[in-house]
């Protein structure tokens, strides 16, 4: 049985349904566990204070919001090949969540910047770059919720999606040339583990992976939510068109 | 509770504004699923 | 395609959104900035390019809705696309017809807008060519945006809402350029790389429109 | 040219040859307008087939399209020039718009601006033409020219018609009222059978 | 009126000109400066108070012409001139509405906006007061530029011609109000004279509109 | 009521009691919509008098003034606030609207929308209706029962009503030409005259 017979709705629902409250679960006591560890059981950064606690929320949300873009472009491009509507919804459950992650992230970096730089807001690349993406975020979800037709509304969207995505890189680069800017670098890469001792390191470890497993179980979570929405629309257009049109 | 130094301020109205924004997501994630799936049993029964 | 150029360019001149629309709003910028900020001769110099690149791209932005909108309302949308032209052709030709209302009339008038912004003269050609490559790059994102929010509820603020992020780049490379011209610095990167966005949007953006121009007009 | 099935109409068929015409009916909102739209290809039918038309076709919606701030003139003349023909002189007399050519068509009557639209058709001489309620706004003699129109100049030189309209155009055409094919709530169709 | 008040906003939200389009209006212009004059804290600050001030005008004077244009397109102005509701109230309606979608959002985003752009903390209290009082002045004024212009061709350009002058006033005073509080200086008269002309706006504007209408509506 | 005298009409004079109708008729052009934008105070005559319309007016232009992005429901109960009247149950009946009540109507079809429009006559409930081709893209069906709406409801209870149409409404109102009236071209008038 191939993979593709999964992108049928009711095929979907009866897949996933069963696992979706166990994922809820897991997550949450991954998140906790990451969460707990981190916020109790971590010393302080000698350059951050007790500030180096806002790590465990900044840097999970951070990555979250960046891969729920990517999911989206490929949900986007399976929906514009193959059609399938399941992929189509994905890319629609995910993208709230998404703008959540990145608004996480921008409001914990804000918060953080006021002791470390001593400002809220600096018009640094990385940050800059997060405030597009939250732009990206919101024009997208708008777009879907303007159009009344779900299958336009699919179309438009992916091409935004695509769009957007080749323009996302674009602005990465431009943002970085404009302004060098204050934020770390990029010092959780694996290769430079040594950057960041291990007390730090492996409940944000933990954190991440929670925050994964968040992602993921909304996701299912939502797409199932929507193609019910779509089932309800589906059958009141149905009875809608039963009814004559003049007594 | 713990002590958390100068940055006691920061540190917890980031965590807290976090938390509430997760918390919020996923609040209404459920809470909207729960009205669509009431609302797709109740169209079945009606127009089945 | 030169039919419908001729008539967007007439119908702009005669509604009053055609070259003259587009030079007053410059005009109006540059006369108000000075007296919004103070007249310092050394922070207009400093922030004109800046100011002048901003102005390019509210000008594009806020007349985006032109591009589709009124021919979707009065009807003549559906009637241009069973025409025989491709609704590619028909997409690069409201991108130019709107950047000829928009764009040139900027890059024309900006030797003059720089002297009331106090521009120093070294910077002006870095101005002008950034200005010329960059505004038509604004025109076909905007056609895109528009095509893609055409006969939408919320239309317009959409629309801004997704091609403002879409022109964070032009814009970045744009003002950078003419900025680094200004300062004596070398600018010839961003101007390469704002070329190139440029011709990648000119290649590239017609399809994706059109596409999203035969979506909307189902 | 054959179609069948979609949510508004369904198994509507029929086939026409060169210089014949048909006359759609059927009550406000039965979906003639969706009818000529997709012939025209301007939405995708959702099952179903439709051969012939396409680039042969001319289409002529409720709104006329006119923008207020171009001459009749401009207006015929955008017209000519985008479908690469000529604008022929007798457009003005075929459809009595010789006296208001320099006049803005935004000063218009509301017949006199219809009559411009239909103008549009002979300027760009397609083979098919759809046309969705021609006559709207025009009096009795001017229903009575488009209607010559039609029969001496369109389908007398080989050309198709498929027409909705509510009125009597005094033409001797087949009509097809689509109060039969209006779609029956078990029709499927389009991407919501996936959830059904 | 006050139904059309309820119908003008109503219309102003769904079709995406209302609150959110002021908003998104000025968060874009607040982005875009940055992106344009470069990232330097000191500049910023300094031209943050004229950048908003300029702002809410730009914002006042390009959705002008939605006052009336579209209710004149659509055929719904007779039939609103034709209701039994004065003239004098619908041009004040009409103004109203337009404040609360492009003035309202201005004057409540500040403080974020300011932020933004590094505007000093003592500045924000002098800059909302003067943003406050302003922007309805400006709002009656352009509702009486709009109507001279309803139906005109060419009446977008026109009407800017027209309003341009008479925002000026306006603009200086409650620029100077807001740059004078960021530096600490007395910013009474300035705030006192804004005050005097929304007041007079208010007071008059409304029966010039009425006049206008009454002859653009022939 | 009367009135007469400007450039495209000429001498055209009537008054009408409680319960009477008159249909205006004439070409495309003649001057109908002219006519009834007068009596509604819309532009002034250039001689002539105008008296008990004004304020007792409602007027029904070529155009609905529908705004798509409104529901059905909510432009109606617009047009009842702006007049201070109550949104009465049956408009919904008396136009067949029902059904479409929380449709955009932006999403109405040709005939649907003119039903909105009409229906705006019956919220707004004037006792002067002037009415411009009221029935355009109507089908057969709808005219009769706005027909009777204007008969039962409205000239029954002492309404008067002024319609420009070309079709037949099945009303037994008289009719008036406007064909004589036509201004002739030395028919002088309004504020050219003095410079003549
Ligand atoms: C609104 C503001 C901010 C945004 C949008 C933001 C965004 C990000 C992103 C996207 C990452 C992930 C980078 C990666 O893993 O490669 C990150 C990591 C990080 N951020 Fe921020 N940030 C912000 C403010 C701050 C501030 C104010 C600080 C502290 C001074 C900070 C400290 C860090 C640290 C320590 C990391 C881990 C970097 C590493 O070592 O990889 N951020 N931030
Ligand atoms: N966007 C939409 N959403 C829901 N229903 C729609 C939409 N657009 C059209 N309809 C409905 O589809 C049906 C067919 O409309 P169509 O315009 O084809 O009718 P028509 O036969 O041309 O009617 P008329 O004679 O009034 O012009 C109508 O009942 C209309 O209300
Ligand atoms: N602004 C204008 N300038 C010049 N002529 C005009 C102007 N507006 C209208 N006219 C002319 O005035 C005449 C009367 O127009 P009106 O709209 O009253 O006609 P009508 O009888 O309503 O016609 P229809 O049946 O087509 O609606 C027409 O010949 C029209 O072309
Ligand atoms: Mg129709
Ligand atoms: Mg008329």
């Amino acid at each position: 049985m191939s993979i593709w017979s999964y992108a049928n709705p009711r095929k979907f629902l009866e897949t996933t349904a069963p696992w979706v409250p166990w994922l809820m679960w897991l997550s949450a006591a991954v998140l906790a566990v990451g969460l707990v560890w981190g916020f109790f059981f971590t010393p302080e950064a000698e350059r951050f204070g007790s500030s180096v606690k806002i790590i465990y929320l900044h840097v999970p949300s951070a990555l979250m919001a960046i891969n729920a873009w990517l999911m989206m472009l490929v949900a986007s491009l399976i929906w514009l090949v193959r059609r399938h509507h399941v992929s189509a919804l994905a890319a629609r459950a995910a993208a709230p969540i998404g703008m959540v992650m990145t608004l996480i992230a921008l409001v914990t970096g804000a918060i953080w910047g006021q002791p470390m730089w001593g400002t809220w807001w600096a018009w640094d690349p990385r940050l800059t770059s997060f405030l597009i993406l939250f732009l990206f975020y919101l024009g997208y979800i708008a777009l879907w919720a303007a159009i009344p037709d779900p299958d336009s509304a699919a179309d438009l969207t992916s091409v935004l999606c695509l769009v957007g995505s080749v323009f996302a890189i674009l602005s990465r680069y431009a943002v970085n040339f404009w302004n060098q800017g204050l934020h770390q670098g990029a010092s959780l890469s694996l290769d430079s583990q040594e950057n960041v001792a291990d007390v730090f390191w492996l409940p944000l470890l933990v954190c991440m992976a929670g925050f994964v497993l968040l992602f993921v179980s909304l996701v299912l979570l939502r797409t199932g939510t929507e193609i019910r929405a779509r089932r309800i629309a589906a059958m009141r257009a149905r009875a809608r068109r039963a009814e004559p049109v003049r007594a | 509770m713990m002590d958390l130094g100068k940055y006691a301020a920061e540190v917890i109205s980031a965590w807290g504004i976090s938390l509430a924004l997760l918390g919020g997501l996923v609040w209404w994630t459920i809470a909207r699923d729960r009205k669509v799936r009431a609302e797709l049993e109740r169209t079945e029964r009606d127009h089945g | 395609m030169r039919a419908l150029l001729a008539r967007d360019l007439r119908l702009a001149v005669r509604a009053g959104g055609g070259f003259g629309l587009g030079l007053a709003f410059f005009l109006i910028v540059v006369v108000l900035v000075p007296f919004g900020v103070g007249p310092e001769t050394a922070i207009l110099a400093r922030i004109a390019p800046g100011i002048l690149w901003v102005a390019a791209l509210l000008a594009a932005l806020l007349s985006l809705d032109r591009i589709f909108a009124l021919d979707h309302e009065d009807g003549s949308l559906p009637l241009l696309a069973t025409a025989p032209l491709p609704l590619e052709m028909l997409a690069l030709a409201k991108a130019l017809a709107h950047w000829i209302t928009t764009g040139l009339p900027l890059v024309v008038a900006a030797p003059l807008l720089g002297v009331l912004l106090h521009l120093p003269g070294a910077a002006m050609p870095w101005l002008l060519v950034s200005l010329a490559l960059g505004t038509p790059a604004l025109s076909l994102i905007g056609t895109f945006g528009a095509a893609l929010t055409v006969g939408l509820r919320r239309g317009g603020l959409l629309m801004s809402l997704i091609v403002l992020p879409l022109y964070v780049p032009v814009l970045i490379f744009g003002a950078e350029a003419a900025r680094r011209g200004a300062e004596g610095l070398p600018a010839a990167t961003p101007l390469l790389l704002l070329a190139g966005i440029a011709l990648g949007c000119a290649a590239l953006l017609p399809f994706a429109t059109a596409a999203a121009l035969r979506v909307t007009l189902r | 040219m054959e179609r069948g099935g979609m949510p508004v109409l369904t198994g509507v068929s029929f086939r026409l040859a060169p210089g014949q015409g048909l006359v759609l009916r059927g009550a406000n909102g039965i979906g003639k307008t969706t009818l000529l739209r997709t012939i025209a290809g301007l939405q995708p039918q959702l099952s179903g087939s439709i051969e012939g038309a396409g680039e042969r076709a001319g289409y002529a919606s409720h709104a006329d399209g006119i923008k207020p701030a171009l001459t009749v003139t401009e207006t015929l003349q955008f017209w000519a020039d985008l479908y690469r023909s000529t604008l022929p002189e007798e457009v003005f007399d075929l459809f009595d718009l010789a006296d208001l050519r320099d006049r803005s068509a935004g000063t218009l009557s509301a017949g006199q601006g219809r009559r411009l639209g239909l103008a549009r058709l002979a300027v760009i001489s397609r083979e098919v033409l759809l046309l969705d309620e021609p006559t709207v706004s025009l009096d009795a003699f001017s229903v009575k020219r488009f209607a010559s129109f039609l029969r001496d100049h369109h389908l007398a030189r080989g050309g198709i018609a498929v027409i909705a309209t509510h009125i009597d155009l005094g033409l001797d055409l087949p009509e097809m009222d689509l109060t039969p094919y209006r779609a029956a709530p078990e029709a499927r169709g389009g991407s919501d059978e996936a959830f059904l």
